[in-house]
């Protein structure tokens, strides 16, 4: 076994029943294996790691994977997060969601976790649909496409998670693809590294759903959309707005330094004791 | 039977009614060591509009925890004098805030103006519950003046503490010249009925 | 590739199992090493075409396929210049 | 000087609520500003950081509710406070605490409903809420107090009970019990029982996270004591994965009741008052449990046998105790501040020939004795 897989089987829980519960040539699986490179990476001990979900196809991810593993209610992930992380600090706290749940249900909670600054990073998963329910359109679903509750089209604008992200003052926003897989590790790596709330956006394909209903093709024609449609941050500097118009950027879009929540209630905490 | 007596301070928010609930309560509850449970009006009315508070005490433990028919009623304007003396026991007392109460329904209240002694004599209108709960503790036997002064002190924000004791001292002066009412039979006194 | 001597094919093992065929290595294997079999699963067609960019292992999302070279570490940075993410 | 550790304090009942939480080593408050449940966010914001503890305002009830159980899976005791529309929005993440068994505790301060209702006046309409609030079968541990020392002593029960039994635990008060404020005695000193939860004792790899047992409770343990688990809000197997095998949901379903169910007698808390020879009872709970007792003093003292039975567990129902005045007494008087609803599950247990009447006040002012003495006279 080489050590690339070596590696993820070192983290997967066999107990469970593989092959995973995702559509073959769902990007979930992809990002997983770029999650679990990036932890090792980062040298983080099994132990230390809480890996939050919420509901959806994303909300699996959890159960495969041998760590403090918490599942919980749709878009409420981050709330749950928030008390492991104050409770205790010591801890290393990974939320995973989709778009539906982290800026849908879970939106208030995601601008608040962001702009509390607490120390959890949230990796998104960017697919435009509601996949286990069956393709419903999304928060993130563009402008004209067809999903099985906008069957005409949809004419709703569509969020951007990212920019969401950096408006409500996360300290580090970045965007990948499971396409990019490798540079997806290095994304993955330093959004865990970061201090405070760092969101990490990966824009994923559904090739079931939302790709069947938009003659989008395959898994692998819509990871080929992402190679053609991704530009990165450093390219997309030296690329006229016209070039730019379908394109997306992908890497580092926002990396600054705010307090952490965290310590900052330590702060409370002394002057609490001082005026006792 | 236990003894029981009912309070109710009454007036409009703003006039600092709750405290003097909690302030009273608080002396007779924690100073003077009898059972007590204070309850107020809650909500939009503490912040203008009409507002209550009241306090019951007794010898044993309090079941019903509000007012029933009231020994002490204190209204601090005519609106609340209008709607509560009603209440009033038979031999309950009445004090009025007569600054701004003008018609009093029944003879025997005590009329004294408490906050033209907050404005004038103390310069601060806001003190005019403390001067009232002086009151109360010289024309009542519910609560000791120690007990009061202990419990306003405990209260009160740092650096009020002179202008809040010479307001109890005024109020309590202001009974002493108020005319003299039937006063109901001191605590200390009662015959237990249930021995 | 600067391994001038006698080149060793790499080991490539698909664990059909887990696989679920649904074609992402085979089509994005920089050196068509990979082909698909009539149920879609990939099976090793050209081994000795096989760099060992590692790039079937990194996109299969089921954990299903291992590139194993004894020779040589792999960098990924200098695997194939198309897929070097768009440096 | 040797510091003296009883204090007699003047408190309200939400403030008593606080004072309990902390003795019961309530470390983790999460919560949003809802009349008349904010003393108690307000007053834990000024404690809570001077014991080494965190309080954070959430963003809504939603939250409020996530975060505690996220803090207590992480280690702490954790509170939430809240009252009956962000009671509402607890709701679904109140059935993931019960599912996941994770203990904490939930005050609800009633007002009147439905929706923004009465916000500042009293109410006992969340009795139903509290119950069946979330969806799905479940069974769920309701108290209620009606002084401010019941409120200081059931906040540590309830605390107990959460680590105990492994489930949330709601406290409802009443706006009247909650901003009431009466003399109460703490002791620091006091030998009182604190209850924290059963730690796993086994090596990690031998661990399993809801294993039925005897007591049908599994020992708990927490994220980072290197008992790596799966924690989830879909029915799971005894390992905490998901399952949808019908031999491994029913057994699971069935132990959440069942660990409930075994221990009533411990869950039941109440007080008689004067009902051994008592021809009518008053059955009440909360503020009117005063009123209630109050009423049967002055029918004794007008010669009537009236005797009331206080409840301070509302759910599971107190069928037992409520059984025994059922049979002493030819009538049952049960007030509320609401349409009906233990009323109703009184008629649900009397098997016998009592007669159960009801006084259901719902305009936002409390029963008193008076009302409670008129419905005696009225049906005797």
């Amino acid at each position: 076994m080489a050590e690339v897989t070596k590696l993820i089987h070192k983290y997967l829980r066999h107990d469970k029943k593989f092959p995973h519960v995702w559509c073959p040539g769902c990007g979930i699986g992809i990002m997983l294996g770029s999650l679990i490179r990036a932890i090792d990476e980062c040298g983080y001990n099994k132990d230390e790691i809480v890996l939050v979900s919420g509901i959806g196809c994303t909300g699996r991810m959890p159960v495969y994977v041998d760590f403090n593993t918490l599942h919980t209610t749709h878009g409420r992930a981050l709330t749950f997060a928030t008390g492991i992380k104050l409770a205790n600090p010591a801890l290393k706290v990974i939320v995973v969601m989709g778009d539906g749940d982290a800026v849908a249900i879970g939106g208030n909670h995601f601008i608040h976790a962001a702009r509390r600054n607490v120390d959890i990073s949230t990796v998104i998963l960017n697919n435009s649909v509601y996949g286990m329910t069956g393709g419903q359109y999304s928060p993130t679903t563009p402008y004209g496409m067809k999903t099985t509750t906008s069957p005409y089209s949809n004419v709703e604008q569509s969020f951007n998670i990212s920019e969401l992200a950096v408006a409500a003052g996360a300290v580090f926003v970045a965007r990948g693809t499971v396409y990019h897989a490798k540079m997806l590790d290095g994304l993955m790596e330093m959004t865990f590294k970061k201090k405070g709330f760092s969101v990490i956006e990966v824009i994923g394909h559904c090739h079931t759903q939302y790709g069947k209903l938009n003659r989008m093709g395959s898994a692998v024609e819509m990871m080929k959309w992402q190679k053609e449609h991704a530009v990165t941050v450093e390219k997309a500097t030296q690329m006229k707005d016209d070039e730019l118009k379908d394109k997306f950027r992908i890497g580092v879009l926002v990396d600054k330094e705010l307090p952490v929540f965290h310590e900052e209630y330590e702060k409370i905490r002394r002057w609490a004791k001082e005026a006792k | 039977m236990s003894f029981r007596y009912d309070i109710r301070l009454s007036g409009s928010g703003g006039q600092g009614l709750i405290l003097m609930g909690i302030i009273l309560a608080e002396a007779i509850g924690i100073y003077d060591g009898k059972f007590v449970s204070q309850t107020q009006s809650y909500g939009p009315e503490a912040r203008g509009g009409s507002s209550k508070a009241e306090v019951v005490l007794s010898d044993t433990e309090i079941d019903y925890p509000k007012a029933m028919s009231l020994d002490l009623l204190l209204a601090m304007n005519q609106k609340s004098c209008d709607d509560y003396y009603m209440d009033l026991k038979n031999d309950g007392i009445l004090i009025v805030d007569s600054t701004f109460v003008n018609q009093v329904p029944i003879q025997k209240a005590f009329r004294i103006p408490f906050t033209r002694i907050a404005r004038e004599n103390l310069k601060r209108e806001m003190v005019a519950n403390i001067v009232a709960l002086g009151a109360i503790a010289k024309l009542t036997t519910i609560v000791t003046p120690k007990a009061i002064e202990a419990a306003v002190m405990a209260r009160v924000p740092k650096g009020t503490e002179k202008l809040n004791r010479d307001a109890l001292k005024a109020g309590m002066n202001a009974a002493m010249k108020a005319q003299k009412a039937s006063v109901p039979q001191m605590l200390s006194e009662r015959v237990d009925e249930d021995t | 590739m600067s391994d001038s001597k006698k080149k060793k094919a790499p080991n490539i093992d698909i664990f059909r199992a887990w696989c679920k065929a649904c074609g992402i290595c085979v089509a994005f294997c920089p050196a068509g090493v990979l082909a698909r079999d009539e149920g879609g699963y990939p099976y090793v067609k050209e081994p000795d075409k096989c760099i060992s960019c590692g790039w079937c292992e990194m996109r299969c999302p089921d954990f299903a396929i291992t590139v194993y070279n004894k020779d040589k570490k792999r960098n990924f940075e200098n695997d194939y210049p198309e897929e070097r993410q768009g440096k | 000087m040797k510091k003296k550790t009883k204090k007699e304090l003047l408190l309200q009942g939400n403030e008593a609520i606080v004072e309990g939480a902390l003795r019961a080593g309530c470390r983790f408050f999460a919560g949003y500003p809802i009349t008349p449940a904010t003393e108690i966010s307000e007053l834990l914001s000024v404690r809570l950081p001077q014991v080494d503890g965190t309080f954070i305002q959430m963003e809504d009830e939603i939250a409020s509710m996530g975060a505690i159980i996220g803090a207590s899976l992480a280690g702490a005791k954790s509170m939430t406070a809240t009252s009956g529309p962000g009671f509402s929005l607890m709701q679904e993440n109140l059935g993931y605490a019960v599912i996941a068994e994770v203990p904490c505790v939930i005050v609800d301060a009633m007002r009147g409903g439905p929706s923004t209702g009465l916000p500042t006046f009293p109410s006992q309409s969340d009795v139903m809420q509290a119950r069946w609030g979330t969806h799905g079968d479940h069974p769920i541990i309701v108290l209620c107090p009606s002084t401010v020392r019941e409120c200081y002593d059931i906040t540590i029960r309830a605390f107990n009970m959460a680590e105990k039994f492994r489930t949330p635990v709601i406290i409802l008060v009443d706006e009247v019990v909650a901003h009431m404020r009466e003399k109460i005695s703490i002791d620091e000193d006091e030998d009182i029982e604190i209850f924290n939860r059963v730690k796993p004792t086994v090596p990690p790899e031998w661990y399993i996270p809801y294993e039925d047992t005897p007591r049908g409770v599994p020992a708990m343990a927490n994220f980072g004591d290197g008992y790596r688990y799966h924690v989830t809000g879909l029915t799971h197997d005894i390992r905490g994965f998901p399952t949808s095998r019908p031999d491994e949901i029913d057994p699971f379903i069935r132990r959440l009741f069942r660990k409930i169910s075994q221990h009533f007698a411990e869950l039941h808390m109440g007080e008689f008052f004067e009902t051994d020879d008592a021809e009518i009872t008053i059955i009440a709970y909360g503020c009117v449990a005063r009123s209630a007792k109050r009423a049967a003093r002055d029918a004794r003292e007008r010669g009537l046998k009236v005797g009331a039975l206080k409840l301070n567990t509302i759910w599971p129902f107190m069928r037992t105790p409520v059984e025994k005045v059922l049979q002493t007494s030819k009538i049952i008087i049960v007030p509320e501040m609401n349409m009906g609803q233990i009323s109703r599950e009184v008629k649900r247990v009397n098997k016998t020939d009592a007669k159960v009447f009801t006084i259901n006040k719902v305009d936002g002012t409390i029963i008193t004795p008076e009302e409670i003495l008129r419905k005696i006279k009225e049906v005797r």
